[in-house]
């Protein structure tokens, strides 16, 4: 129940240049979003750094999917238990006042909308909100787990991710490429970039990385980008 | 009502070729171990498996994998399985991939006598290919359908003779809706105890789901993902 | 689990002519329909009564929509327990092994046929199995409780009632005349007169009551009746 | 995380005249006897109540019925009631009879987020009519829509403040499947426990659907059929 603050993760470095944020970066941003009382479900990726940020007077409680309210840090050496997991098959532990459910129950809270803000990774984001995170056509695929639930359910997703692919490609696009996870549900992405909010005319420019410009944006961003006024830079 | 069998062959004992199978567990955590040792000694073949996840290489599902004796799985994610993948590239191996909620909602209409109910995800994705669309409160929802076992294989921590189970941990995950589908339910718990001992307000799952149980032997529990902190 | 054979009601006896079965009769007939290892649902009236007769060497559970599994006889005087009651708003016990669950559980459980009979009572059944016992029009309707859900569920659904109603009118018809609780659901009627399965084509007549005769039967019941060869009476 | 109250009346706050109640209970067992002798007190009135009955001349639901308070209910019985009987053969009392398990299967729908579902239960009965039907298996349908409501009240065993709640024996029955459906859950429990206390593994209704909770008062618990046996 109260800040899960010492996860300690192997962290990779994103390779974009030094301005933009790094994977921490993205989730202190996204961990400014919580509320006080929301319950929450981070996705595997920069998601899940999240809970390492939480906003001091801020409780929250975290929500695996895989049957688990209240999720806590990872367990100390030696004391893993192979009965309590989270949604990424990793050992976790819980906190006090955390609950245990079967799947069904599980998804019951997140189609239900008892479940305030997912927070999750994708390849592509449409101007519309359509989101695209489990298929690339020619690839191996391993399923969708339970994304496409999650974000057909949710009132509040965040997704957390880069802005462009490797190749420099904006992944903040007209429409997905890529099959689609869900449509029109994401209401916010935060990049290493920028964070914006999807409205009915495109993706609207909130706030930029610390030293990174609206043009640079602009640049990386393929969807409608709506900017008005002037767009501050994030603060930590 | 005693529903007490003497090992996991006679747990999974009348499962034929070309049978469908639930196996709960969610990666490796709860998986029916001695249920699938079982399957994998008894040579059975064509099987059409559903379960969240589909093991890694050498140990859940993954053994069965190993021996061909999967036909189908139909689960919500199957990565972490290199033999997996490759039956599933060369074609010898069919998978139906279903959202996670969508899979443990339609197991759990499978025992529950519900035979379809609409659901938002998977709407305007490939899951929704071929299924009735229907509009809720301005939102647009899928139909899907119940799923069916011929046979339920569930690991639970404790039961009794009676078949009743309780569970312990995330080891929950989808045994308990699984435990309601099967034609033939069975059970392999860590411990068996006697009926009277198992609270009957804290019952996970009662008896009346469950036709067959055994105290299974020599679990590995093994962790696919082992993250742990430093001790402060 | 053991058989319940101590379960003591208050009961009335049927006003019908001596050589017809009384309620405990009926419930001792419906009986010895029972097979081992069956979890069974009683509906209120002679249903309920069918647990003081379980047949030596038969073990079966007894369900109670409310949320119960192996519900016991009722508990001994100042024993009784507010929080442990039937469908019927009694006070009971539990036996040994017995689970207690929600609503919805004790519906999944009967919706999916994982319980192998249901006995309840009837103002009407039809020679289809169409049955009527929930609403009498123009009188005070009180609900169909779980009635729908079991007669539309149930594999082998038994129907314990007089074979015909105070005015002497038969309650086995051709058609029922109230408004239905369930089509063509009924298996089998035992009676005050005879103990009937429902076929294809109609009421097919199995056993008379002791002293009953055939000719009385037949004149007692309203829907097709198949009579084929000898009848023999019931044994108890 | 903190969802205590201090009393029923602070519960219940923000209940307006014409909203939709869910009541847990069977009976009078299980019911939440502290937010009914609250909402009495408060006078609130025109409510649809959905509770599988509705209580006993003078007490239970039967107190708010005696108020004129109630101006819908949707329940699957409603006898043992001469106040109920009266105001609905005079039309002021609506009164929605539906099946207890698509009562049961209706509220858990509205609480997991499954707009409609399809059941056998009540085809070819009036509760059909103007319902969708649709064969499965061979077998009739009707499709049933998720119920849902602006306050579900719900009687509980023990619970924390976060919300975690179990229940006792039989006074369980709708009161899990409403603890789901409301928009606004209020809890009342015989007995508030620290965070901690309830076992994570045998919590019944997670605190995530919870919004308030206290511990009542004075419980009556009363029994409607005291039946008993002589001590042998």
């Amino acid at each position: 129940m109260a800040s899960v603050s010492q996860v300690i993760l192997v962290l990779k470095l994103s390779n974009s240049r030094n301005l933009m944020l790094d994977r921490n970066q993205i989730a202190q941003r996204i961990a400014q979003e919580l509320q006080d009382g929301w319950y929450v479900n981070l996705g595997i990726g920069i998601p899940t750094l999240v809970a390492n940020y939480i906003p001091e007077g801020i409780n929250v409680e975290f929500q695996s999917e895989n049957g688990l309210l209240g999720m806590g840090p990872f367990p100390y050496e030696g004391e893993e238990d192979a009965d309590l997991i989270n949604a990424g098959k990793q050992t976790v532990t819980m906190m006090n006042g955390g609950s245990i459910f079967d799947s069904s129950m599980s998804f019951a809270m997140i189609r239900g909308q008892h479940v305030q803000l997912t927070v999750l990774g994708a390849m592509e984001v449409a101007d519309n909100g359509d989101i695209a995170n489990w298929k690339i056509p020619g690839k191996m695929v391993k399923g969708m787990g339970g994304a496409m639930d999650l974000v057909a359910s949710a009132d509040n997703i965040i997704v957390a991710m880069s802005h462009t692919n490797r190749k420099g490609q904006s992944k903040l696009l007209r429409q997905c490429s890529l099959p689609l996870t869900g449509v029109k549900c994401v209401k916010k992405v935060v990049t290493n970039m920028a964070v914006l909010d999807i409205t009915p005319n495109g993706f609207k420019l909130l706030e930029r990385a610390p030293g990174v410009t609206v043009e640079e944006i602009q640049a990386a961003t393929e969807g409608r980008l709506i900017v008005e006024g002037d767009i501050p830079e994030m603060n930590f | 009502m005693n529903k007490l069998v003497e090992s996991a062959k006679e747990g999974i004992a009348g499962v034929k070729d070309g049978m469908t199978l639930m196996l709960g567990g969610f990666g490796l955590c709860g998986i029916p171990e001695n249920c699938i040792s079982a399957l994998v000694e008894s040579g059975v073949k064509d099987l059409t498996c559903i379960s969240n996840n589909a093991g890694v290489d050498d140990f859940g599902i993954g053994l069965m994998l190993q021996q061909r004796q999967v036909k189908k799985m139909i689960s919500s994610y199957v990565g972490e399985n290199d033999e997996f993948e490759r039956q599933m590239l060369t074609g010898e191996l069919e998978v139906d991939l279903i959202p996670q909620g969508s899979l443990a909602e339609r197991c759990r209409a499978g025992g529950a006598g519900i035979p379809a109910f609409f659901t938002p995800a998977g709407y305007g994705t490939e899951v929704a290919l071929g299924k009735e669309v229907r509009y809720f409160n301005g939102k647009p929802h899928i139909l899907e359908s119940a799923l069916h076992a011929d046979y339920a294989l569930v690991k639970a921590w404790k039961g009794d003779r009676y078949g009743n189970i309780i569970f312990k941990g995330t080891a929950r995950n989808f045994n308990p809706v699984m435990a309601m589908a099967g034609k033939i339910t069975v059970v392999e718990v860590e411990e068996l105890v006697e009926p009277g001992e198992l609270d009957p307000n804290f019952i996970h799952i009662p008896g009346v789901f469950v036709q067959r149980i055994f105290e299974g032997k020599g679990y590995e529990k093994r962790i696919e993902q082992r993250t742990t902190r430093p001790k402060e």
